[in-house]
C-alpha cells in the first residue's frame, strides 16, 4: 500500500501491528524509533515505509534504550514519536520511560506482549507485562496504559494513546498481544475530519515568563518546544517549576511526584474507558481484557443461553484502573471471575476493588488464550 | 589602582546567571569548558534560540543547566540517544552535547560509536577527567593504568580507551584532542566543529584535583595543569591511534576534519524523493 | 641581521600597545589560581582578603603591565575575571 | 676504463725529462725564499732537465715559457714551485695540455701558502723547506702517468645561498636563462643591506624603488624556489653533483596570509625592529618591512607569549580573517640535487663601539651610516626627517666621520671598506636636499671616488658647501644640556688642530665579514683571505669562482662592493655557473682505482669501504669490478686493500712512497711527515698561510685527495725511514667530502696507535687532526705542539721504530 501519501480511511482488512501503525500515523505521529523484536516488528517495518511519506522519521536504533530515549527527544523537538517493541524490549526502555514521566514527555510506548520471563515465548501471546507497565520503573508515578482486544481496537486505541498522551504530557501505553498483533480483521477507519486529533498545550506566555514545569489547574504544564525560543531546562532529576535541579529539596520533590500522579489520577474518570456488557443484573461478571475479554464474552453468551446472569466488564483503560466500574458491579454481583494470560495480576486490582465480593482467577498462559468453555465451566462454578 | 564599578561579565549572556554559581570543586576543568564553549558561541554568533545543550549524568552533566539555551539533562549515558532523537525531529537545531568520559564512554560507549557511525549531526564535547568524579573518584573506561581511584586502590589493571581513536575508527568527521590549558585552540575546535555537517567529537583532558588528582600526585589544578603543559604535545592530523596519553605525553591536536553527508540530510533528502514521487502517481 | 641595537626606537610613544581594564567578579572567585599562575605579564597575584567563598581573590599588581591576551578571562573555570580593552579616546585620557 | 689505466711496465716508461718553475710570487715568495737558490738546487735532481725561477709563473709569460720548454726541451714532466695546487694547478694542467703535454703530468710544490706565508721571519730555514718540497715534487713527478678523464653529468639546478641584490640577480639571471634555482635567506624576507638604504650612489636613485621589483620577479619566477627564513645545513658531493640540505625555519604564518597586517595591529608584543637598526618599533608578529618577499607575515617565537607551546594570547589568529595564523608550525628540512652553487651571503656592517673615543652606544647623538639611512628614509621610522635621537630635532650641524672600522691597525680593520667615501657623499647631499641650511663635516683619512661617475658627485658635495676636512677626531666629547657634539682633532693638510661643533655625529662605518661565513666555509670547503673574506680561485682570472669546483661567488661575500659591482659580480657568477650547467657534463678528475686483477684475491675489503658502493665484488668471476662515473675518488679503497691490488691513480702507492722518501732523505728525525686531505686540512693549511700564522718550518705536506687514502703502510714507512713524528690529517668527522671516507682513517690510525704501544713506541708521534679549511690556527698550532713532541724523541726511539716498522720498507 505504499506510495499513497494519505491516510487510510474506510473498510480495510488489515493486521494488528499495522493497524496500530496507521492509528498512529492518523494520530499524527511522525516520529519512530525502535528496534526490531517479535512479535512487534511489523510495526516497524510499517512505519518504516509509511512515515517518510508523510516527511515522519523512522529510525533504527542500537537498542530499546536509545529507541527510548529518541523518542522523547524527538518529542520534546515538537514530534509526536512511539517507539514499539515487546517484553525484553520493554525491560530495557523502563529507564527512559522514567525520564519521560519525569521530564513529562508526551509519547507513545506499545507493547506487544508475549511469554516471559527473559526472552520466554516469542511467538506465543502473554498479558504479562501489565505490573511492569505500571512500575516497571524506579520511584512513585502514574502511567496511562490501554489494552486492545481487536485489530479495529489496535488502530482506534493507538489513536487515542496519542491523545491522551498529549493531553496529559505523559508516557502513554498500548498493552497489545501476540494474537491481536498478527491477527487479520475487517477495521473501518473513519475518514480524517471525523478523527479528533488533540495536540499538547502551548505556552500562552513570552519566554521570559514561561515556566516549563508550572501546572495548569489540570495539573498538566504547558509545554514548549526546543528551538521555540523559550530556552528551557529540563532535567531528569527532582526539579522546580523552573526545570532547575533541587535535589536536597524535599518540598520540591513532593510537590512534583504529588503532581506526577494525581495529574492522572485526578483525571482518572476523563481517561478510563470500559466496555459493560449485560452487566446492570449480572450474578457473575466477566473482567477480562485483550484477546481473553473475546472468549469472556462468549462465554458470557452461551452462559446467558443456560440461564446464568452473567456479564462482561472489559477495562480498555488498564491503567489507571478503572476502580469505580469494578466497586460498582462488585455491589451487586454474586462473584466475579477474572481470566488472565499470567500467573495473576490485573486480578489484584480486581481483588482490591471488590472489597467482599469474592473473586475467582482464571489463569492461563505459555499457549493460546482460554477457549469460551473454559471461563463458561468458571461462571457456572461461580453461580 | 583604580577600583571600578563590577560591570557584567561578557559572556553572561550565555550562562543561566540564576544557576551561578556552578556546583563544580575549585580548580575543576569544567568551569573552563563552559567558558570555551560560551567563547566559541560568541565568537559564532550562534542563534542560540536554535541551540539545545544536552548532557548526561555526571559533573560536567550539569552544564546543559548551565546555558542560556534550550537544554536537556537525561539519563546517564543517553544523551547521544536523546539528541539523535532531538536532531531528527529538527534538523534546524545545533545540538552540542556536553558530558562526561564515563557518561559517554562505558555507560553510553554503543550510543556514541553508533551515531558516529550514522553520522548524525551531533556534536560532542566529552570532558575526560580520568574517573568518576562526582560519585567520588571511581576509576572509569579512561583512568590511566596503575592511577590510584576509590575502586582502584592498588592501581588500575584496565587499560583505558584512547578516545580520540574510537571516535576516528567509528566515523567521526571531525576528532580533535586538547587539554583544558589550551583554551584558544579548543575554542578553535569547538567554532570549527559547529559550522560542520555530520558527527564531531572534541575530547578535553580536564583537571578532577578533588577526586582524582589528590590521588595521583597532582594535588591541586595548578598541579594538574601544570602537568598538561609539560606533557601536551601538539600533533595535528597525525594518526589518532598513535595518540597516547600517559603522565609524560599527552598528543593534542586535531585529527580528523573530512566531508560527509550527514544521517539526517540523506534521510530527509530521501523523503523529498519519496515524496517527488508520491505526487507523480497521485497526479 | 646582527647589528646591535644601540638606540631608542624613535616611535616607541606611537605604538600602540593595548591599554586594559582588569574587572575581577571577587566572590565568584574559587581560589584556583590559573589567572594568577598563567598570566604572562604576571599581572595578577593572591590578595589577602576572603570573599564569599572563603577564598583568597587575585587582586591586580599592576594593570599596566597587563597587554589584553585575556588569557585570564578564557581560563577562568568561574567567570570571575574579565578584560575590557581601554579605547584611544581613554587612551589620551590616561 | 680500468684497462687504459693499467702502468706500463717500469722499463717502458720514457725516461723522464723534468722541467721546475720556481715563482717568486712577487714577493710573496721571494720575500722569505730565495728562490734562486732553490731552483738552482732543483737542477741539482734527477730527472731534472731544466729549472728556472721567474717573478709569475703564472703570468701568461711564465705559462707561455713552461709550454715553449715542453716543445723544444721535449719536457714530459712539469713542476710549479709556487701557491698551492687549490689556486693555479689548473691553470698550469691547462698549460701543459695546449703544448701537447698530458695534464697529469704536471706537479706543484706549495712553497707559498706552505712555506714562505708561514715562515715569514726566517729565510734560511723557509729556502730549505722550499728545497725539501721541490724535491718532494719532483720524486712524485718522476713517478706521473698520464691519464685521460671520465665524464659525469651536471645536475642543471643551482643553490644561491644569501637573498640580498646579489642572490637575486644571480637567481634572476640563471632562472631566465632556464635553470630550476633554489635560493636560500636566512632572513624572514630578501633584500638585503640594499633593501635598508635610501638611495643609491652616484645617480641616488630610490634604493628599494628599483630592488623591489626584482625582489618580487624572485617571488614569482617560476623557476626559483624561494626558501625564506632557511639556513643550509649541509652540502654533500662534488661539482655538478651536490646534494644540499636545508633547514625551513617555522614562520607560524601559511602562505595563506594575505598580509593585510590586521595582525601586527592587535600584537600586544613590541620590540625594536632589526630591519630599522632598532629606530623603529615591530610587533611579535610582523612583516621586517613594506615591500617584504614573500609578503607572508612571520612570528618571532622568541618573544611571542606563546612560545611555550600553549597559546596564551590568540589577538594575532583571531585577527586573521585567512585564518594563516599556525602556532604549532614545526620546522622542517628539505633536500635536493644541484649541479652549482653561488655564494651570496653578504657581509656585516663593523660595530663601532668598540671605537672607544667615538662613544657610539654612549652619546645618543652619534650614529652609524646604517642608521642614517633608516632615518633619511622616507619609508623609516622618522619618515624621512632627520631626527636625532636625542631630542627628536633636526640638525643644524651634522659631521660624517669616515674609515670608522677601516683601514686601521689599531681600530678595526686593515682594508678599505670600499662604499663608504660614496656613501657619506651621497648622505651629505641628501641632507643638503632636504635641508640646505645644514652645515655639513665630512672627516676623512682619503676620499677615494674612483668609480664612474663618483668623482663629479664628489665635486657636487663640496659646491654645495659640504665641508671635507682631513683627519679623523681624536676625541669626542658631547655637552651634557644641549647633547651636542664637540669633535677635537687635527687637520692634516692644514697642520692645525680643529674642534667643531656638531648636532650629530655620523660614523661611516665599514664592512666586516658576516661572523656566520665559517659555517659556509666548512659547509663548501672554502677558503677566506686573512680579512675573512671569501677567497677566489683566482683573483685576476678566476674572480668569480671558488677553489672548490661548481661554487661561485657573488656580493661582498667575496669582498667589500657597492651595489653596481655586487650586481655585475652576480651575472657574472651565474653566467659561470650558467656554462657548466649548459654543458651538462664535466670531465672528473683521473683519480680512480686502478687494478692489479693478478693480485686481487676478491676480499672485497675495498667493496667495504668504498663510500659510493662504486666498487661491487663478482663472486661468479672471483673479482671486483668499479663503475668509475660513480667513484669519488677518495682513493679509501687503495688504502684498505691488504695485497696492494688496488692503487689510486696519480695517487699511486710509489708516488706517494717516493714523496715520503724524499722527505725523509735527510733530518728525518727532525721532521713532521703530514698528510693532509684535499678539501679540509690541506685548506686549512694553507688558510693558515693566507692568514700569516707562523708556525715552525719542520713539516712537510704530502697531499691527498682524502684521508681515507693513508694506508697504514705510508705511515710506517715514514717511521722505517726514521721520521721524528707524523701528522695525519683530515676532514671533521660527518664533514668528509667523500661521504664518510674518514672513518676509515680514524680507524686505521687507532690499530697504528696500539701497534706502537704494543711495541713500547711513544703513540704521540702519530698524530690525528680533524681541521676544517677554515682552521688554519688549529693546523698551525698543532704543527707547533708537534715540534716539541719531536724535539722529545731520542735516537733509541727512532731506531726502535725503525726495527718495529722493517718491514714497511720492502714492497
Amino acid at each position: 500500500m505504499s506510495g499513497k501519501r494519505s491516510l487510510l480511511s474506510g473498510a480495510h482488512f488489515l493486521n494488528g501491528d499495522v493497524a496500530c501503525a496507521e492509528g498512529a500515523i492518523a494520530a499524527g505521529c511522525r516520529f519512530f524509533a525502535g528496534y526490531p523484536i517479535t512479535p512487534a516488528t511489523e510495526i516497524a517495518e510499517h512505519l518504516s515505509e509509511r512515515m517518510p511519506e508523510f516527511g515522519g522519521i523512522y529510525i533504527q536504533m542500537e537498542d530499546e534504550i536509545a529507541s527510548m530515549a529518541a523518542v522523547i527527544g524527538a518529542s520534546y523537538s515538537g514530534l509526536k514519536s512511539m517507539t514499539a517493541t515487546s517484553g525484553p524490549g520493554f525491560s530495557l526502555m523502563q529507564e527512559n520511560i522514567g525520564l519521560a514521566v519525569m521530564t513529562e514527555a508526551p509519547c507513545v510506548i506499545v507493547d506487544i506482549m508475549r511469554g516471559g520471563p527473559s526472552t520466554g515465548q516469542p511467538t506465543l501471546p502473554g498479558q504479562q507485562d501489565v505490573m511492569q507497565a505500571k512500575w516497571g520503573s524506579h520511584g512513585d508515578y502514574e502511567i496511562i496504559a490501554l489494552s486492545p482486544s481487536s485489530v479495529q481496537e489496535m488502530f482506534t486505541l493507538t489513536f487515542e494513546a496519542f491523545n491522551l498522551a498529549e493531553t496529559y504530557r505523559v508516557p502513554t501505553m498500548l498493552l497489545g498481544d501476540e494474537i491481536i498483533a498478527h491477527m487479520w480483521e475487517k477495521v473501518l477507519i473513519p475518514s480524517p475530519e471525523n478523527l479528533k486529533v488533540v495536540n499538547r498545550k502551548k505556552p500562552k506566555v513570552a519566554p521570559a515568563e514561561y515556566l516549563p514545569f508550572k501546572p495548569d489547574d489540570d495539573l498538566v504544564p504547558s509545554m514548549a518546544c526546543f528551538g521555540e525560543g523559550y530556552r528551557f531546562h529540563a532535567t531528569g532529576l527532582t526539579h522546580n517549576e523552573h526545570g532547575y535541579p533541587q535535589t536536597q529539596s524535599s518540598e520540591t520533590q513532593y510537590k512534583l511526584v504529588r503532581r506526577l500522579c494525581e495529574k492522572i489520577r485526578k483525571n482518572a474518570d476523563r481517561i478510563v474507558k470500559v466496555e459493560e456488557i449485560m452487566v446492570e443484573d449480572a450474578d457473575v461478571v466477566v473482567v477480562a481484557y485483550g484477546i481473553v475479554a473475546r472468549s469472556a464474552l462468549s462465554a458470557v453468551r452461551k452462559a446467558r443461553a443456560e440461564g446464568i446472569k452473567a456479564g462482561l466488564l472489559r477495562p480498555i483503560t488498564i491503567w489507571p484502573f478503572p476502580e469505580t466500574h469494578v466497586a460498582d458491579i462488585a455491589k451487586h454481583a454474586k462473584a466475579i471471575v477474572v481470566p488472565e494470560m499470567n500467573c495473576g495480576q490485573l486480578v489484584r486490582e480486581v481483588e482490591r476493588c471488590a472489597k467482599t465480593t469474592p473473586v475467582a482467577f482464571l489463569s492461563k498462559f505459555g499457549e493460546e488464550p482460554h477457549t469460551p468453555l473454559e471461563i463458561l465451566e468458571e461462571i457456572r462454578r461461580n453461580n | 589602582m583604580v577600583v571600578k564599578e563590577i560591570l557584567e561579565h561578557p559572556l553572561s549572556k550565555y550562562l543561566r546567571t540564576d544557576m551561578m554559581p556552578h556546583i563544580w570543586c575549585p580548580g575543576c576543568g569544567n568551569g573552563i569548558v563552559l567558558n570555551c564553549f560560551a567563547h566559541a558561541l560568541d565568537e559564532l554568533k550562534t542563534d542560540l534560540d536554535k541551540l539545545v545543550v544536552i548532557s548526561g549524568i555526571g559533573c560536567i552533566g550539569r552544564t546543559a543547566g548551565y546555558t542560556n539555551t534550550d537544554s536537556f539533562h537525561t539519563t546517564h549515558g543517553r544523551s547521544i540517544a536523546f539528541a539523535t532523537g532531538v536532531k531528527l525531529a529538527n534538523p534546524e537545531l545545533d545540538i552540542v552535547i556536553v558530558s562526561g568520559d564515563g557518561d559517554l564512554f562505558a555507560i553510553g560507549g554503543n550510543h556514541f560509536i553508533h551515531a558516529a557511525r550514522r553520522n548524525i549531526g551531533i556534536k560532542v564535547l566529552c570532558v575526560n577527567n580520568f574517573n568518576y568524579g562526582m560519585t567520588g573518584g571511581q576509576l572509569g573506561p579512561t583512568t590511566p593504568l596503575d592511577a590510584i581511584t576509590t575502586t582502584s586502590p592498588y592501581g588500575n589493571s584496565e587499560h583505558p580507551f584512547n578516545l580520540v581513536h574510537l571516535a576516528a575508527a567509528s566515523g567521526a568527521t571531525y576528532v580533535a584532542r586538547w587539554t583544558t590549558l589550551h583554551v584558544r585552540r579548543l575554542t578553535q575546535s569547538i567554532k570549527k566543529m559547529m559550522q560542520k555537517e555530520g558527527f564531531c567529537f572534541i575530547e578535553v583532558i580536564s583537571p578532577c584535583p578533588e577526586v582524582f588528582g589528590r590521588r595521583n600526585k597532582l594535588r591541586t589544578g595548578l598541579d594538574m595543569m601544570e602537568m598538561f603543559k609539560k606533557a601536551s604535545v601538539v600533533e595535528s592530523f597525525s594518526d589518532p591511534a598513535k595518540a597516547e596519553i600517559t603522565s609524560d605525553r599527552i598528543v593534542v591536536g586535531e585529527f580528523i576534519d573530512i566531508e560527509k553527508l550527514s544521517y539526517e540530510k540523506l534521510f530527509h533528502e530521501k523523503i523529498a524523493q519519496i515524496n517527488e514521487k508520491t505526487m507523480e502517481q497521485v497526479s | 641581521m646582527p647589528e646591535r641595537i644601540k638606540h631608542k626606537p624613535l616611535d616607541l610613544e606611537k605604538v600602540q600597545v593595548p591599554r586594559a581594564e582588569i574587572h575581577l567578579i571577587k566572590d565568584q572567585c574559587k581560589g584556583c589560581g590559573y589567572c594568577i599562575n598563567f598570566c604572562p605579564k604576571k599581572v595578577l597575584e593572591e590578595s589577602d582578603e576572603i570573599n564569599a567563598r572563603g577564598v583568597h581573590p587575585p587582586k591586580v599588581v599592576d594593570e599596566s603591565k597587563c597587554i589584553v591576551c585575556s588569557f585570564c578571562t578564557a581560563v577562568c573555570p568561574d567567570f570571575a575575571i574579565f578584560i575590557v580593552e581601554k579605547k584611544d579616546k581613554e587612551e589620551s585620557k590616561t | 676504463m680500468a684497462e687504459k689505466k693499467e702502468p706500463q711496465p717500469k722499463e717502458g716508461v720514457e725516461q723522464p725529462r723534468i722541467g721546475v718553475y720556481v715563482c717568486q710570487c712577487g714577493l710573496n715568495i721571494a720575500g722569505s725564499v730565495d728562490c734562486e737558490e732553490v731552483a738552482k738546487f732543483a737542477a741539482t735532481l734527477p730527472n731534472v732537465v731544466l729549472a728556472q725561477y721567474n717573478r709569475y709563473t703564472c703570468s701568461d709569460q711564465g705559462q707561455a715559457g713552461i709550454q715553449k720548454d715542453i716543445k723544444e726541451q721535449k719536457l714530459n714532466r712539469v713542476v710549479v714551485a709556487s701557491c698551492t695546487p687549490r689556486l693555479h694547478e689548473p691553470t698550469f694542467r691547462k698549460a701543459c695540455e695546449e703544448a701537447g703535454l698530458n695534464k697529469y703530468l704536471f706537479e706543484m710544490a706549495n712553497i707559498r701558502e706552505q712555506c714562505s706565508w708561514v715562515h715569514l721571519y726566517d729565510r734560511k730555514a723557509a729556502t730549505e723547506k722550499a728545497k725539501d718540497l721541490v724535491k718532494v715534487a719532483v720524486a712524485k713527478a718522476s713517478l706521473l702517468q698520464p691519464a685521460e678523464e671520465a665524464e659525469v653529468p651536471i645536475t642543471r639546478k643551482a643553490l644561491i645561498i644569501g637573498g640580498g641584490v646579489a642572490g637575486i640577480q644571480a637567481a634572476l639571471d640563471l632562472a631566465d636563462t632556464g635553470y630550476k634555482v633554489y635560493l636560500v635567506e636566512k632572513e624572514p624576507s630578501i633584500g638585503g643591506m640594499m633593501a635598508r638604504i635610501d638611495k643609491t650612489f652616484p645617480t641616488m636613485d630610490c634604493s628599494i624603488c628599483i630592488l623591489a621589483p626584482k625582489m618580487s620577479d624572485v617571488g614569482h619566477h617560476p623557476n626559483i624556489e624561494l626558501l625564506t627564513n632557511s639556513e643550509v645545513t649541509e652540502v654533500k658531493g662534488y661539482i655538478g653533483n651536490f646534494k644540499a640540505k636545508v633547514l625551513k625555519k617555522p614562520r607560524y604564518v601559511t602562505k595563506d596570509c594575505s598580509a593585510c597586517g590586521e595582525c601586527t595591529k592587535v600584537c600586544p608584543i613590541a620590540v625594536p625592529n632589526e630591519f630599522d637598526v632598532g629606530l623603529a618599533i615591530r610587533h611579535g608578529i610582523y612583516t621586517p618591512f613594506a615591500q617584504a618577499v614573500p609578503a607572508t607575515y612571520i612570528i618571532d617565537m622568541n618573544v611571542c607569549l606563546n612560545k611555550e607551546g600553549v597559546v596564551v594570547c590568540d589577538r594575532c589568529m583571531k585577527a586573521c580573517e585567512r585564518q594563516a595564523v599556525k602556532y604549532e608550525m614545526k620546522p622542517e628540512t628539505v633536500e635536493f640535487e644541484i649541479g652549482t652553487i653561488v655564494v651570496a651571503t653578504g657581509a656585516d656592517v663593523f660595530d663601532p663601539s668598540t671605537i672607544p673615543h667615538y662613544s657610539y652606544g654612549k652619546y645618543p647623538n652619534v650614529i652609524t651610516s646604517l642608521e642614517f639611512e633608516r632615518l633619511i628614509n622616507a619609508g623609516g621610522p622618522s619618515a624621512g626627517h632627520l631626527l636625532r635621537p636625542s631630542d627628536k630635532q633636526i640638525p643644524k650641524r651634522v659631521a660624517f666621520i669616515q674609515c670608522v672600522g677601516s683601514r686601521s691597525d689599531r681600530n678595526g680593520r686593515l682594508y678599505c671598506s670600499n662604499v663608504c667615501c660614496m656613501n657619506t657623499i651621497k648622505d651629505s647631499l641628501l641632507i643638503k636636499e632636504h635641508w640646505p641650511e645644514t652645515e655639513i663635516y665630512v672627516f676623512y683619512v682619503d676620499i677615494r671616488a674612483y668609480g664612474k661617475g663618483f668623482e663629479d658627485l664628489y665635486k657636487r658635495a663640496r659646491k654645495e658647501g659640504v665641508k671635507f676636512i682631513r683627519g679623523l677626531p681624536s676625541e669626542i666629547v658631547e655637552d651634557k644640556t644641549t647633547r651636542n657634539l664637540w669633535l677635537f682633532g687635527e687637520n692634516t693638510l692644514q697642520k692645525e688642530l680643529y674642534k667643531v661643533n656638531a648636532d650629530m655625529v655620523i660614523l661611516s662605518v665599514g664592512l666586516e665579514s658576516r661572523k656566520d661565513s665559517e659555517i659556509i666555509q666548512r659547509l663548501l670547503t672554502l677558503s677566506r683571505n686573512q680579512d675573512g673574506f671569501f677567497l677566489e680561485a683566482h683573483p685576476k682570472l678566476r674572480p668569480v669562482d671558488a677553489a672548490t669546483g661548481g661554487v661561485f661567488f657573488a656580493g661582498c661575500a667575496e669582498s667589500p662592493k657597492d651595489i653596481k659591482d655586487s650586481v655585475t659580480q652576480a651575472s657574472a657568477a651565474a653566467a659561470r655557473a650558467g656554462i657548466l650547467m649548459a654543458k651538462g657534463k664535466i670531465n672528473v678528475e683521473a683519480i680512480t682505482p686502478i687494478i692489479f686483477e693478478e693480485k686481487c684475491k676478491a676480499c672485497g675489503l675495498c667493496a667495504k669501504v668504498c663510500p659510493y658502493n662504486a666498487i661491487t665484488l663478482n663472486k661468479e668471476l672471483k673479482r671486483i669490478e668499479i663503475a668509475e662515473a660513480s667513484c669519488g675518488g677518495c682513493g679509501t679503497c687503495s688504502a684498505e686493500c691488504p695485497f696492494g691490488a688496488l692503487t689510486q691513480s696519480h695517487f699511486t702507492d710509489e708516488q706517494i712512497t717516493a714523496q715520503i722518501d724524499a722527505i725523509t732523505e735527510y733530518d728525518a728525525d727532525k721532521k713532521i711527515v703530514a698528510f693532509c686531505c684535499n678539501w679540509c686540512s690541506y685548506a686549512g693549511a694553507d688558510f693558515a698561510g693566507v692568514s700569516r700564522m707562523q708556525y715552525p718550518p719542520n713539516v712537510r705536506i704530502i697531499r691527498t685527495m682524502c684521508s681515507g687514502r693513508v694506508a697504514p703502510k705510508f705511515v710506517e714507512r715514514a717511521f722505517a725511514r726514521g721520521a721524528a713524528t707524523v701528522l695525519v690529517a683530515g676532514c671533521h668527522i660527518g664533514d668528509c667530502h667523500y661521504i664518510n671516507a674518514n672513518y676509515q682513517t680514524q680507524k686505521r690510525v687507532e690499530k697504528l696507535w696500539k701497534k706502537m704501544e704494543q711495541n713500547g713506541l711513544n703513540k704521540e708521534r702519530l698524530q690525528l687532526l680533524w681541521a676544517s679549511a677554515a682552521e688554519g690556527e688549529e693546523f698551525a698550532s698543532k704543527i707547533r705542539d708537534m715540534k716539541a713532541i719531536v724535539e722529545n724523541v731520542k735516537p733509541e726511539e727512532i731506531k726502535t721504530a725503525q726495527k718495529v716498522f722493517e718491514k714497511a720498507l720492502s714492497g
